[in-house]
């Protein structure tokens, strides 16, 4: 028995997005953003896109390109304070904003990745977050049913991917990435590095290659995954 | 830990009936599947496949990738499938713990399971965990391979210890799970489990039709020509 | 700054346990199991335990210590198969056993360690599994409300600690023990090696050491972690 | 991201008693906590820590264990913390995913948050994501910090801009959480929450009682004896 082998060029993978789709983005800030993945995407063009991503990153970077290029009808984030445009899309209704408490964004990704129908949570009972949602009483404190995401694609970075498509994270670049690459029914994973099978330790992988169906390996990296001059 | 281990301990030599079976079962695994096989005689399913073929082996207990066995001298005492035996990785295993193990199970990332069975009806039911007051270990995660597997299909005797059918019209045992079994394998016959009931796909070399009939609990279509053999 | 140092001998931390206390116990079979803790727990004496574990180990290793000594009135497992001790003692009523699907188990206790009131899950459903659980909707779908598991203790096994008790596992000796060591009130970490500080690649820890209270280094291992002889 | 980055960005220069205040807050800290800063003001709170002070520093994005803060020439693209600042490990420093680093403050792992604010009630309500019509970037991961930390503090100007009271009777703003704040820390005074509303607990060097009676925007409680100042 061997693993089979998912390495996949970006385009080709990207290709398979649809209109209407929805998109799960890696990424806090720029570290874990798949940039190389996010301009396929705008090249490739699908329109009217869900994208469920931590923050909005900022004017003329990651998933700013999409914002600018129309493709977004609709996004589920925690915050966009770094991206004065994205708010501007907000508040002239051009696109419409889900703000989920940061943790709770995670864990309804999770329990998609986990075949969880949702989790129940009392966070932000008490807080205009609540309004809307139902409750549930456990143990007979009430909890709020925080309901499962999943997406058509998620959109990961990693550092370092084999053939089978296991994936290491480095830093802070992790965040969302491997909650994200469980909860997507297509997985395309970008690597700084793709290694033959066996060269990734099997203790040290962070997301397993079954979550996962197609890594692309990085030719270069861009200006966008550079440190940020402020 | 699968429910029936008790019942199928690992080194048991077998007869040449189910030798031919479980090689038949090989045939069901499909190049590139992700593969949960239950304790007993769907673990030895792996003996059948050719050496290089892809196909990436889990158990529940946090291993994509699954070697072969290793005999007590060779093994490593922190290296066991579900079921207890010592096993081995090949290039390209992950490991991983019992919530995300799990995940993949339920998030339909498991291509096939095979599993074996105290009793299956014609709706595709099984019952293979726990017989009252006889035996009840536990469910271990049968439950939810049977539920939750993209394609389960069953490998046990056509018959139990008495010669009572196990392929049924109904279970008179508590359920493992409602509806999940597409095929069955036996020693005798590969049964369908269609929208109208049984449906025999295949006959064992040198079992009759009326011998598969009498071991059978509830009626079955055959094909229209012959019938094939394997 | 600097990282607080955890380390503590085992007997000082196990001493803590009170009667009545809810004890978590990692490990699936031998791997992950904390064979020295439990011995501790046994000198200790608490009585009247709730244990939580996957399996009931083998007779004469791991739990079964405890189960023998008296000390454990309920365990909240997900199969009892390799131990025919912990069988008899369910069967004749000596202990209370609650069984759990074993991802739903890891789930509860993930949740446990999530500060998540409950998930909700539709494994199960139409089996006694499902029996007395409180049904809600998601998507117009039925859910059973899996509540959340929290300890007292949590005893855990781990291949590398440092001394902030950050750990790191090995192949199938992961398991249930991250999950646990989020998800009690005190979580006690026996290691193989415990390194200085820094020695352990920050990208490579599985248990953050915010979740350890004290870790332990074993002196050498004794007969029971290694490899069985069947 | 902590919903108030945008109104105290990071370097700018401290007025003495801004600098005093942040010295004191540090003094909140006690020797083996688990502690998450705020972005802004909260974040300066390190640089008045001794260098060997054992502590543990959380930010929301995935790391445990933040060193120093680097410039753009010495920073690691992938190691940012939760405001977009470049940081750095200490030895025993751990990476994890977005849903780990919130199961650590949902399960009560982090001893003590410092917060920054928009309004404050004599109830402990805390105000700091939404100014409906002018601000509202999204709550980030403030509501789980403000929520579920076993100690919320929060550092604050004692006014606005406008020169109004942000302590006050009741929050007119949306709230993050409800009565979450223990103690509030202003260029001004050191002020309690107790279940009989504000107490104040100690006041700033040349700053007289009417003065805060002034800026404050309710009733408060003073020491028996002698006001400590700070």
């Amino acid at each position: 028995m061997r693993l089979p082998d998912k390495r996949c060029d970006i385009a080709v993978a990207v290709a398979r997005i649809k209109d209407s789709d929805t998109v799960m983005v890696g990424g806090f800030g720029v570290p874990g953003t798949p940039m190389a993945l996010i301009h396929a995407l705008v090249d490739h063009g699908a329109r009217d896109l869900t994208l469920i991503k931590n923050d909005a990153n900022e004017p003329g970077m990651g998933i700013d390109h999409l914002l600018k290029s129309g493709q977004v009808a609709r996004l589920i984030t925690t915050h966009l304070g770094l991206n004065s445009h994205a708010i501007d899309l907000m508040n002239s209704g051009r696109i419409q904003v889900e703000f989920n408490a940061q943790g709770i964004l995670a864990e309804r990704i999770r329990a998609g990745g986990a075949g969880i129908g949702a989790v129940l949570s009392d966070i932000g009972i008490g807080t205009e977050l609540a309004d809307g949602k139902q409750v549930v009483e456990v143990d007979g404190k009430p909890h709020l049913v925080e309901s499962a995401l999943r997406a058509d694609f998620a959109l990961i970075h990693a550092d370092r991917a084999d053939h089978f498509g296991n994936l290491a994270y480095v830093a802070t670049a992790r965040n969302f990435n491997p909650l994200m690459a469980m909860a997507a029914t297509r997985v395309i994973a970008e690597a700084e590095t793709i290694l033959p099978l066996g060269a990734l330790d099997a203790d040290a992988v962070h997301t397993p290659g079954v979550f996962v169906d197609h890594v692309a390996e990085l030719v270069a990296l861009s200006g966008e995954y550079a440190v940020v001059q402020r | 830990m699968s429910p029936n281990w008790l019942l199928f301990p690992g080194n048991t030599p077998l007869s040449n009936a189910k030798t031919r079976m479980i090689a038949r079962a090989a045939r069901e695994i499909a190049p590139g599947m992700v593969v949960n096989l239950g304790i007993g005689l769907p673990t030895r399913v792996v003996d059948h496949l050719p050496a290089d073929f892809p196909v990436c082996l889990h158990t529940e207990n946090g291993l994509t990738g699954i070697g072969p066995s290793l005999p007590p001298d060779r093994a490593d005492r922190n290296l066991i499938d579900a079921g207890g035996a010592y096993v081995s990785t090949v290039p390209g295993s992950a490991f991983f713990d019992s919530a995300t193990s799990f995940a993949m199970v339920r998030s339909g990332r498991l291509d096939l399971t095979m599993l074996g069975a105290f009793e299956v009806s014609s709706q595709g039911d099984l019952a293979n965990w726990k017989i009252p007051g006889k035996f009840s270990p536990g469910v271990g995660g049968g439950i939810e391979l049977a539920q939750k597997a993209r394609r389960v299909v069953v490998l046990t005797t056509h018959t139990d210890r008495a010669g009572n059918p196990k392929l049924r019209d109904t279970c008179a045992l508590p359920l493992t799970a409602q509806g999940c079994v597409s095929r069955v394998f036996t020693e005798m016959a590969v049964i369908d489990i269609t929208p109208q009931g049984y449906a025999l796909a295949e006959i064992a070399e040198g079992v009759s039709l009326a011998e598969v009939r009498e071991a059978t609990g509830a009626p079955f279509t055959i094909p229209h020509d012959t019938v094939p053999v394997f």
